[in-house]
């Protein structure tokens, strides 16, 4: 295949992850493994693509959303761009993430683009509901969403893509450093409102207290997750007993 | 189920159609806005025309279905799978009001996020990758497949499960639930468990922290952080929650001013340099 | 008691000797069908000789106290006390319904086995083989001559106060605290803890594993307890527990197909190399 | 003392410590700790014997029985065949260990089938019970569990004891590997048995997440059995006070 | 200054904070940094002073006095006594720490006389208070225990600093072990009775598994002072919403 | 807050003559027979020389206050506005009896010292001397003067804040509160958190610990702190808390008797070496 329709490739590839059609595929087609693949595939070079790709995967386990929708970085991006670098130039898979994570912060901000402008959309369904035109709800939920995603998606994977590793580093060079990590500080933060719509949304402002608990079980006793899930579970089954029904019996 | 059938004007593929819209678009319209609103709504248009065939009676459903909603989409389809069924009765002409559904929607919408956002995304999808990441580390393109395969379909069948699970208890005993005051009950723990959840996910994915020093005294500079942690680790990340929930709290759902605060916030204080 | 002894016609001496009956073969007949029942039958008999005279009384205790029962042999004896102050005020034409003795009876001995398990077993054993096993590591008999004494002489001061204790308690209060329902409150905080013991030792306990690994790819085996581990430590154990668990609920205590198929599923998975 | 006393000695001892005479009592006496007493007195020879003793008892540090009466596997059998051994061989106790720990497993199927025997006698005592006959009840409770444990009980360990290693080796040399690991598994299994009688016999649906708490307080937190003991105690208390009197008031 | 003068200073300084004049004003005085300051000031050597002072502090981090206002030990006294010492005859810090340590348990008789002989005036108050003599209550409140910590308090830091170290280790030499060993545990056991007092005090018979689950979440989950705080805010926020408003609503 | 002013006899600056009385004086009186009660009357005679204007009454008052009083200075200071407030009350002729604000102290100050004991004593201070102990290990004096201008300043504002607080608190709906339960409730939370915490501070600040042996064997002693410990850490510690306690309330505040126990029980184990 030309470069030129390899980058096409790449950049479509990012567009339609990004895009987030079919809720969990598209979260895993995000991750550096999945992209790896279409790298390796484009490029002929599976093995070595696979590799890196899994380089920048431990940089990004499991991120993709957070609650909220608020993506803290973007690992699409930084896949898109860092492997077909690492593979085309021999570079160390290290410092071709090092070269990618900017890009990945980058992605914040493209990301709040695309959820600023939806709401372009939402207004003009609630027109389309008043006149009940199914239809044109369909078009607001699923097609204007795409095409806008195109435009602000495709272009950076396929120019990174295309120029390689050259004008990469010289968009990098272009970007003042604290421009880059103010994104980063973004990235850092977006993810509280995500957590506040939740508390929001769920409204019981006396039973606050648990996320605080929630929370520092994991900063003060490291417990992971799962642990959390456990005992929150055996929490919540044995307070609602309690508070609700008067006592444990059955 | 069988003794309702004769009223019953909802298939079992109606619902699939729900559920499938809903799983593909659930993302793809998320607005700051109304966030799943948009989804929501376009998911139940299948059932809703069925239901509704005046122009009027269908406007004002899909009306109804624009409201805010968002949770996490392959728990949540059990919320759409109720709305369903809840619409089919009112449209029945049993007296289920608005605010009946629109209340299970939002009742229930907050912990189930807070239990989805946790198995679905925090617990299983980094699990199924750790899996299989050995295969990627050794060049095998299995590496990135399986993942895909595996967990795109894990969760389509739990969310399949769950939406036709929800329009069967909706149809069966919400309304009973309803009124015996069992469907708080059921809400208030599964609150408590989206809340510890929440609290518990809030700590590993807000990342705040400041590079602050006073230098006073040549060489030994006090750090800022390192106060702050010593008070209670994770300060910063609980300020920026509960301010944010404070702001909500006040002057309401004002995202865009949430938003440019955070990005006129980050810009001064990387220029700064306090965060 | 003073009040009381008119009509008392068990003594001291009569206690302890289902104290000391219970001791000796506690676990001496124990079976798979009734467990302990068998000990408890006949730790009763000095008592129930003194009580029932005619043979169709004695005959009747004797059945009622072959009953299910199993608790743990030291903390258990309370169970003992409670039971023979009972019977003796049945014995006295009290308003005693067999359903009483049987149901103190059930409600104590689980979360008294729960308890007594994790103290006297869990505990008290390995903490006093702790404390002389150096003697042992350096060849002396009281190594082992001095936890067998400690050991047998603490459970069996234990013990017997635990009896006599019970049935003091059964003699003045057991009928008050059964008609204010402060029995039912008791057995609720002994049931927590017990379950709650429970668990933790079972943690312990259980052991199963799973040696399966998926050889995908050569040299990067997809270890299948690694995965299990990374979801939640001791699914196996819990798996076991709760399945056997749903089985007792489900078909009754059959215990004869449970060990067997305990015995066939080993079996089997020895061969195929599954556990 | 001959050989073939000393043997007929181990052989009654194993019987006598297995017969379970005396609650807690039998529950020491089946230690290795205290098997190597009455080796030590038997071959004359208290210091070695006590030193080996120490050994396999590591290995077995409070074994006895779970919850349920269920035996994950048998130190005193382990203890009465490698601790003669080893003190006649001058064999090094890990390797005598290692050759007994297949026989402590064995016991775990020994154990199975006194207990499924002494339904026997439970249903012999049910019929006693309707003709009043206290003594027949006394016999099954005592008696005749004695004397079937004499007879699954003793030849191993006379034999063993009285033939010595080649015997041992060759018992070893005959048990394919296959059915060990089935009884080490299950070894593993049967405590489970108990426990699920347990929470059966406590029958409080509701209050089952205590369980799982106290379950995952041990495996995540790694808590000692002390320390469960201590906050479980204190849960219970606090949670009564709460589902039952209403408050927290005196 | 002469050094008449100096011990003279330094005795005040040590009447003064340990008058406990200014709750935590006075609380803070106590510590080895603020002794430094002065003993810095009176000496003419603030650097060493502070270096040493950091040292001391170090042995007596956050050491005051506890619940109920028993002192375990005196971290003033040892300051006052060790940093001049330290500084006069250039000993290590360590070594004077370990000069000093004594008299900070020795500290802890000392308040314990201050705190017994206080009695006086709270009878002489009752007493005021019935001819309502505000002016007399005054002066039983700061007077008078001022004047008797006057005498309690000055002499033996003036002595230690007037005599330095010959005389203090001369002191030392008298004391007899196991009589500085006996405040040694007098400190430890002392703060206990302070905190029976807060339990007694708070009255809650029911509510005690609180302060157990506090007692051993520290002893076996380690937790910091300020976890614990942080969880029991938690706890007590939701036990409260349970047992008395009778769920969690709002 | 207006409309009571008319009959406002207290102003701002007598609050703030109480806070600072308490504040200069808390622990200098402290004495074992009964603690702050002392302080607590001094800092309380600004304001009954304003409300009671006759001998007999402000006898009365002050003696009221010389009751056991003992709480953490800082925090405790809310105790002292809410006091002042009802004392105006009381003397303005509204029926506030003895009990009540005698109640209210006794209430509060217990789980208000367990509070302000872990969060000013030890969370604040030994925060504060660490932050700037670096400057000391350099010899500055800043490591000293620092501290004491900081904590002091933010302990005085703390306690400033909370006096008047407590005192608007009083005045505006104390009575109510009292009346509906809220304050028990209030004290009951707090009691929780007092203590948790009070625990949690004893674990570290109480000391005892046993050297005794038991040598039975040559080179192998039983090391009894060892076993206490493998049992429960921090055994001993309890058990003199608890030891005290259940004498407090069993004889009383007999204090002397305690503390002579505690000298000669010090002196008696040192010299026999066996704590
Ligand atoms: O938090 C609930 C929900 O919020 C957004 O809609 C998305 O991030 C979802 O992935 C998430 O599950
Ligand atoms: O679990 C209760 C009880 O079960 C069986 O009877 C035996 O294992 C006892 O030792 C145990 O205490
Ligand atoms: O414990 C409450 C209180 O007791 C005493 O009065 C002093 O030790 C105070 O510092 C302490 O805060």
């Amino acid at each position: 295949m030309g470069s030129f329709m390899i980058a096409v490739c790449m950049g479509l590839y990012y567009w339609f992850a990004r895009l987030r059609f079919g809720y969990t595929f598209s979260g895993m087609l995000l991750q550096p493994v999945c992209v790896a693949v279409v790298v390796g595939w484009l490029f002929g070079d599976m093995t070595q693509a696979m590799i890196i790709g899994a380089g920048v995967q431990l940089v990004y386990l499991g991120v993709t959303s957070t609650p909220g929708g608020n993506v803290p970085s973007d690992p699409a991006l930084a896949a898109c761009i860092a492997i077909p670098i690492a593979l085309q130039t021999g570079m160390e898979p290290n410092l071709a993430v090092a070269l990618a994570v900017p890009f990945g912060i980058l992605g914040v901000f493209v990301d709040q683009i695309r959820r600023t402008t939806n709401a372009f959309w939402i207004h003009m369904a609630d027109k389309y509901a008043e006149e009940a035109n199914t239809k044109g709800i369909y078009r607001c939920a699923f097609l204007y969403p795409a095409i806008l995603g195109f435009i602000i998606r495709f272009p950076i994977v396929f120019i990174s893509t295309y120029y390689g590793e050259t004008v990469v580093s010289k968009i990098l060079d272009i970007l003042p450093q604290w421009l880059t990590h103010s994104f980063e500080i973004m990235g850092g933060i977006l993810p509280a409102l995500g957590f506040a719509i939740t508390i929001m949304v769920i409204g019981k402002k006396k039973l606050i207290p648990f996320f605080i608990m929630g929370f520092f079980a994991v900063k003060f006793l490291n417990i992971s997750v799962m642990a959390a899930a456990i005992f929150g579970t055996c929490i919540a089954l044995l307070y609602k007993g309690t508070s609700l029904s008067g006592g444990a019996e059955a | 189920m069988s003794e309702n059938s004769t009223i019953s004007k909802i298939t079992k593929k109606d619902i699939s159609k729900v559920w499938i819209i809903y799983y593909l678009g659930a993302e793809l319209s998320n607005s700051y806005e109304r966030l799943q609103s948009l989804i929501f709504c376009t998911s139940m248009i299948p059932v809703l025309k069925k239901l509704y065939t005046t122009k009027e009676t269908l406007s004002e459903a899909l009306k109804r279905h624009l409201n805010f909603f968002n949770t996490e989409g392959i728990f949540g389809t059990i919320i759409h799978g109720i709305s369903v069924a809840m619409e089919e009765q009112k449209s029945n002409g049993e007296n289920v009001p608005d605010s009946a559904i629109t209340g299970i929607k939002t009742g229930l919408m907050g912990p189930v996020a807070g239990m989805g956002d946790s198995i679905v995304w925090a617990g299983i999808m980094p699990l199924i990758i750790g899996i299989f990441l050995p295969f990627a580390m050794e060049g095998s393109s299995m590496g990135g497949i399986l993942p895909l395969v595996s967990y795109t379909a894990i969760t389509l069948i739990i969310s399949y499960a769950l939406c036709h699970k929800g329009y069967k208890l909706g149809r069966e005993s919400i309304l009973n639930l309803l009124q015996d005051g069992r469907v708080k009950e059921l809400i208030n723990s599964a609150s408590i468990l989206g809340l510890f959840m929440m609290g518990a996910l809030s700590a590993s994915y807000i990342n705040i922290t400041t590079p602050l020093e006073i230098n006073v005294l040549e060489g030994s500079p006090i750090v800022i952080q390192e106060i702050l942690d010593s008070m209670a680790p994770g300060l910063l990340p609980l300020v920026a929650v509960f301010g944010i929930y404070g702001f909500l709290k006040k002057k309401g759902p004002r995202y865009n001013i949430i938003l440019s605060s955070i990005i006129v916030i980050s810009i001064v204080a990387s220029i700064l340099g306090i965060l």
